[in-house]
């Protein structure tokens, strides 16, 4: 399947853009993470701290065990600081 | 009942306009920008467009149901605000003073760590530096 | 840092005009005349003036001291308001929210039961009846 | 001495004025309610319940086995019901 996905604040630094689309047979969200930070440097420093790490699946938070079957936009991010 | 996510300022007044008729109690919440090192210039709020109106609109549907509010209305701001400017705000109108404070105070909770938004502050020597999200924030939700 | 005491509605908005000036939170609550019966016309307020505004202005210096707050504001009506009008309000601003929540619940603790307001309900057939205090306004207290 | 006495809400339509002078001896403030209670019955039906009866000496409040020397204003009061 053909993912879109996205990273925000520091981790969109560190991967260098801010949206990708990404070939993957990656089962659940851990998978996929394992296959970005194999993609380069920048990715893997940005997916580095999975203990940090917050995840989206189609705009809602999921933890990195949730299975992709189905999924169309993965977003990754650090903890949120809003309000 | 309404969520919003813009780059403009907000004005409580208009917001409040019309809010919460047949309410007893309204309460409101304003975060606003506050230089606690001296040398801030103004803080920088990225956010994840749709999904951020998607999560505060979950979010006032829950503290809706959860404590029977007549009205409620989140706005929350993006891009760059000055120091002294305002963030975001919360209202929430109920039958009694108790639900309409712990309302406000549960969807600040959720808003803190649960809504897409990164703020980075930005110094007035240009440089910049996220903020880290503090732990007690994250604990504050198991109060609810 | 200021509270009053008046007949004359009053506007949030114009009340939070400079207020809290380089605070990171501003809460306010306001409450509001509602008909619970379905046969209620207004609320008469009946006060004890210049024991009020004594009153009001050391609730206000007590809450300030306590959670180190930068401005505080309390305006209470008195005389007949009608159903959907505006009582009384608080706001409060200090740099974190915790501080601007919890004083502002507890100005409401104290106002309840501590300020010499008497409530009378008129019915739309013109009858009145004096509002009973709650037991539980006075067991608020205790909670500070 | 002499005391201005107020009444407010329910007590002041059951005395029937908002205010009075009174001359008296008493001590205590409890001691000025039984004063006052002897006056009139619309005062006895007033300052019936000590339990629920609220005053304030100089617009402070106090209870009732606060001493009187010094005051110059007392009013007495069911409890609060602002906010």
């Amino acid at each position: 399947m053909t993912l879109e996905v996205l990273y925000f604040a520091w981790l969109r630094e560190r991967v260098g853009h801010p949206r990708e689309s990404v070939a993957t047979d990656a089962a659940t969200v851990r998978d996929l993470v394992a296959q970005l930070a194999a993609q380069s440097d920048g990715h893997a420093a940005a997916l580095d701290d999975l203990a940090t790490l917050r995840c989206a699946v189609d705009q809602k938070l999921v933890d990195l065990d949730t299975p992709l079957a189905g999924a169309r936009e993965v977003a990754f991010f650090p903890p949120m600081t809003g309000g | 009942m309404s969520a919003r996510v813009q780059a403009e300022p907000f004005d409580l007044a208009v917001e409040l306009r019309g809010f919460g008729a047949g309410a007893g109690a309204v309460v409101t919440f304003t975060g606003i920008v506050r230089d606690d090192s001296g040398h801030m210039a103004a803080l920088d709020i990225e956010h994840y467009p749709g999904m951020t109106e998607r999560a505060l609109t979950d979010f006032g549907a829950a503290a809706a149901a959860r404590f029977d509010l007549s009205d409620w209305r989140i706005v929350h701001r993006h891009g760059r605000i000055e120091t002294g400017g305002q963030i975001m705000m919360v209202a929430t109108a109920a039958r009694h003073r108790r639900a309409a404070f712990d309302a406000a105070d549960y969807l600040m909770d959720w808003l803190k760590s649960r809504a897409p938004f990164w703020k980075r502050e930005i110094a007035q020597d240009g440089s910049a530096s996220w903020v880290e999200a503090r732990s007690n924030d994250e604990d504050a939700l198991g109060r609810w």
